[in-house]
């Protein structure tokens, strides 16, 4: 433990390494999501994975997960509303949540939907970022309990002593 | 450590160049597409997640580019591998030996690698090689549980085993 | 394959039946997680790999955050007898017979395992390629034929997680009755210039202005 | 035999949902009960063979729509899943604030302590 919130180098320098690749895995398991297994929700949810890899490798203070955190719950609804701006659009095409953009009529191609894929991308920010933004909350409560501590039942027997952080997992 | 001696900028370019390179490479093997809209939207999301991502790349990334290193990388697959079997057999040997010897414990032993990422692989590789199993690292000092520690000189013995992965370590990252 | 699934699916439930007895909750919390996994290779086996990949995933950062939930609130259950444990018992196993006879009722009228798909799904399973332009008819029914369910569903992963902020937002009656504890916090690694007042979502800024003197931390 | 099987394992999280006392226990029984339903409706949309409902390039459409598993129940399980992920966050919160406020998560000490 160099520094302090985090877990051994071991585990850091591999989180460093691997990062980068699960999250270009996960936007293309989004964007390719109309074409091969996957889509916005399973590209969501590795997305935050990889975060919750960096916090639990770092520690909530340094790293990803203080510059992503303080977005995350900004990014959640601006998937949300992304998600309904494009069913909006498709009032263009016709109605409500209609396919407003022009489609390439080879099939297997990315352009070939391009409308799915926006919508796979916000669906994508709404997990990843809500999900991670929920993840922190519950990480981020733990400690808190700890540090201000008591409340009058709070002594009833519970094992408070400090855990090594992060260690557990 | 050749990329930390030249000047802050090109060192800062190298990192982002080879996580580009990396994550591109990634995407092709992913999705599989050539067309052009993919091959753009790939270089797009590989260049944001390597700007992203700059402040936790690693230094010792961008020396992967270079072609003798990564041909040393590669080679080092398949000594992995047999050093794998071997200690596979060993471990087997010594479960299925009715008097089971074995004498399990901590060893601690200095590496003479000096990058991070050299260290850390090194540390991997030993805890995949069964029967020893890399616990933790502090600084330059590896604590490995051997399945069966040495009579004499334990933690000299350790490091000589040690040699043999930091000879391609060493190539790879150094 | 019939075998294979049947196997995989016994496996499943003796790995459940474990979790829940075992006293020790990392250790239930794992074999939960391995549960989930097992259910992953059964979602392949029954030709949905979407859902094999999502299971994946999701069960990945359900035992983290249960592992950090046990991490915070102990590891074990206390095996203290109660008298209430009997009423339980009793009351449960009898709920538990109850749906057990509907439930018979239920899966005599399910047709065969493998017989087909559904009235609606010929359709899609038609048209969804030429239509919609995407190979995917899973993701052609979520973004585009079904898209106002996704669009709720979105809603209510929403609703949930806000429901996790709120329930964890530090309310002002909590903190005032916590001693006044000092704390400057070390600052964090080079990596980060502001790193104490900075991993918290904005959902906490309203509470942090009502108690200055709490980082929460 | 696979529904049967599939109902046990319903039967089984039930059971720590009803009778199980520890919270963490009772949230593991309701991810369990969550992974029987999901696979009870994938498992009533299979078709023999077994076909993922993904049109691969060079494949019969006609063939395809003929031997391909039913992709419905599918897209409903994917969101379920992913919504079950929030639900399972939500009740950790509600967990933690439980342990913060009568120091145990066993729900008969819980009652206890309350009268």
């Amino acid at each position: 433990m160099s520094e302090p919130g985090g877990m051994s180098p071991i585990v850091r320098i591999v989180t460093r390494w691997l990062l980068g690749f699960v999250l270009v895995f996960g936007f293309a398991v989004a964007l390719f999501g109309h074409l091969t297994p996957g889509g916005g929700f399973a590209g969501g949810v590795v997305i935050t994975c990889g975060f919750v890899l960096a916090t639990l490798a770092f520690g909530a203070k340094t790293g990803p997960a203080a510059w992503f955190g303080r977005l995350a719950s900004t990014l959640d609804a601006v998937g949300a509303l992304a998600f309904l701006a494009l069913a909006l659009l498709g009032y263009a095409a016709g109605h409500f949540l209609a396919q407003w953009a022009g489609r390439d009529p080879e099939p297997f191609r990315l352009t070939s939907a391009p409308s799915l894929v926006l919508l796979n991308l916000a669906i994508l920010l709404k997990v990843g970022a809500g999900l991670f933004a929920g993840f922190l909350a519950v990480a981020a409560f733990g400690r808190a309990a700890e540090d201000v501590g008591t409340d009058e039942f709070s002594d009833a027997g519970a094992p408070q002593g400090p855990e090594p952080e992060g260690r557990e997992a | 450590m050749t990329a930390t001696a030249g000047p802050l900028v090109a060192h800062r370019l190298g990192r982002f160049v080879s996580l580009f390179v990396f994550g591109a490479l990634l995407w092709l093997a992913v999705t599989w597409s050539f067309d052009a809209a993919s091959l753009a939207v790939g270089a797009l999301l590989c260049a944001g997640v390597a700007w992203g991502l700059r402040r936790v790349e690693l230094d010792e990334a961008p020396l992967l580019l270079a072609p003798l290193r990564l041909a040393f990388a590669l080679a080092y697959l398949p000594v992995l591998l047999a050093y794998v079997v071997r200690a596979n057999v060993d471990v087997a040997w010594r479960v299925l030996h009715p008097r089971l010897p074995i004498r399990p414990g901590i060893v601690r032993a200095r590496t003479t690698l000096r990058s991070p990422s050299g260290r850390v692989l090194l540390a991997n590789s030993i805890t995949l090689t069964p029967g020893t199993l890399s616990v933790d690292l502090v600084g330059d000092v590896l604590y490995v549980h051997r399945i069966c520690v040495p009579e004499q000189d334990p933690d000299g013995a350790t490091e000589r085993e040690l040699r043999k992965f930091e000879f391609f370590i060493r190539r790879i990252f150094e | 394959m019939d075998v294979v699934l049947i196997a995989l699916l016994v496996l499943l439930v003796v790995g459940s039946l474990i979790a829940l007895e075992l006293r020790n909750l990392l250790s239930a919390v794992i074999a939960v997680g391995v549960v989930g996994l097992g259910l992953s290779i059964v979602f392949l086996l029954l030709g949905a790999p979407d859902i094999a990949i999502t299971q994946v995933v999701v069960e990945v950062i359900v035992v983290t955050v249960l592992i950090r939930l046990t991490g915070r609130t102990g590891r074990t259950v206390d095996a203290a007898p109660d008298r209430r444990d009997a009423v339980a018992v009793w009351l449960g196993g009898g709920v538990l017979l109850m749906l057990l006879g509907l439930m018979i009722h239920v899966l005599s009228a399910l047709p065969r395992f493998g017989s087909g798909a559904s009235l609606p799904a010929g359709h899609y399973l038609e048209n969804a390629p030429a239509q919609t332009g995407a190979s995917n008819v899973v993701t052609a029914i979520l973004l585009d034929y079904r898209a106002y369910d996704t669009l709720g569903e979105a809603t209510v992963i929403l609703t949930a997680i806000v429901g996790a902020l709120v329930v964890l937002r530090h309310t002002g009656r909590d903190v005032r009755r916590a001693p006044p504890v000092p704390r400057g916090g070390p600052p964090g690694g080079a990596d980060d210039p502001k790193p104490a007042e900075r991993e918290l979502p904005p959902q906490h800024s309203a509470a942090r202005s009502r108690d200055q003197e709490v980082q929460h931390v | 035999m696979i529904y049967p099987l599939i109902a046990v394992l319903l039967f089984v999280g039930l059971y720590g949902l009803l009778v199980k006392r520890h919270v963490v226990q009772k949230i593991l029984g309701l991810a369990i009960v969550e992974y029987a339903v999901n696979l009870l409706l994938v498992a009533i949309g299979y078709r023999d063979g077994g076909r993922p409902p993904i049109l691969t390039p060079g494949e019969d459409p006609a063939a395809f729509a003929a031997g391909s598993v039913d992709p419905l129940p599918q897209a409903l399980v994917l969101t379920s899943i992913v919504i079950g992920l929030g639900v399972v966050m939500l009740l950790v919160a509600i967990a933690m604030r439980l342990h913060q406020r009568f120091g145990t998560l066993d729900t008969t000490r819980m009652n206890r302590l309350h009268g």
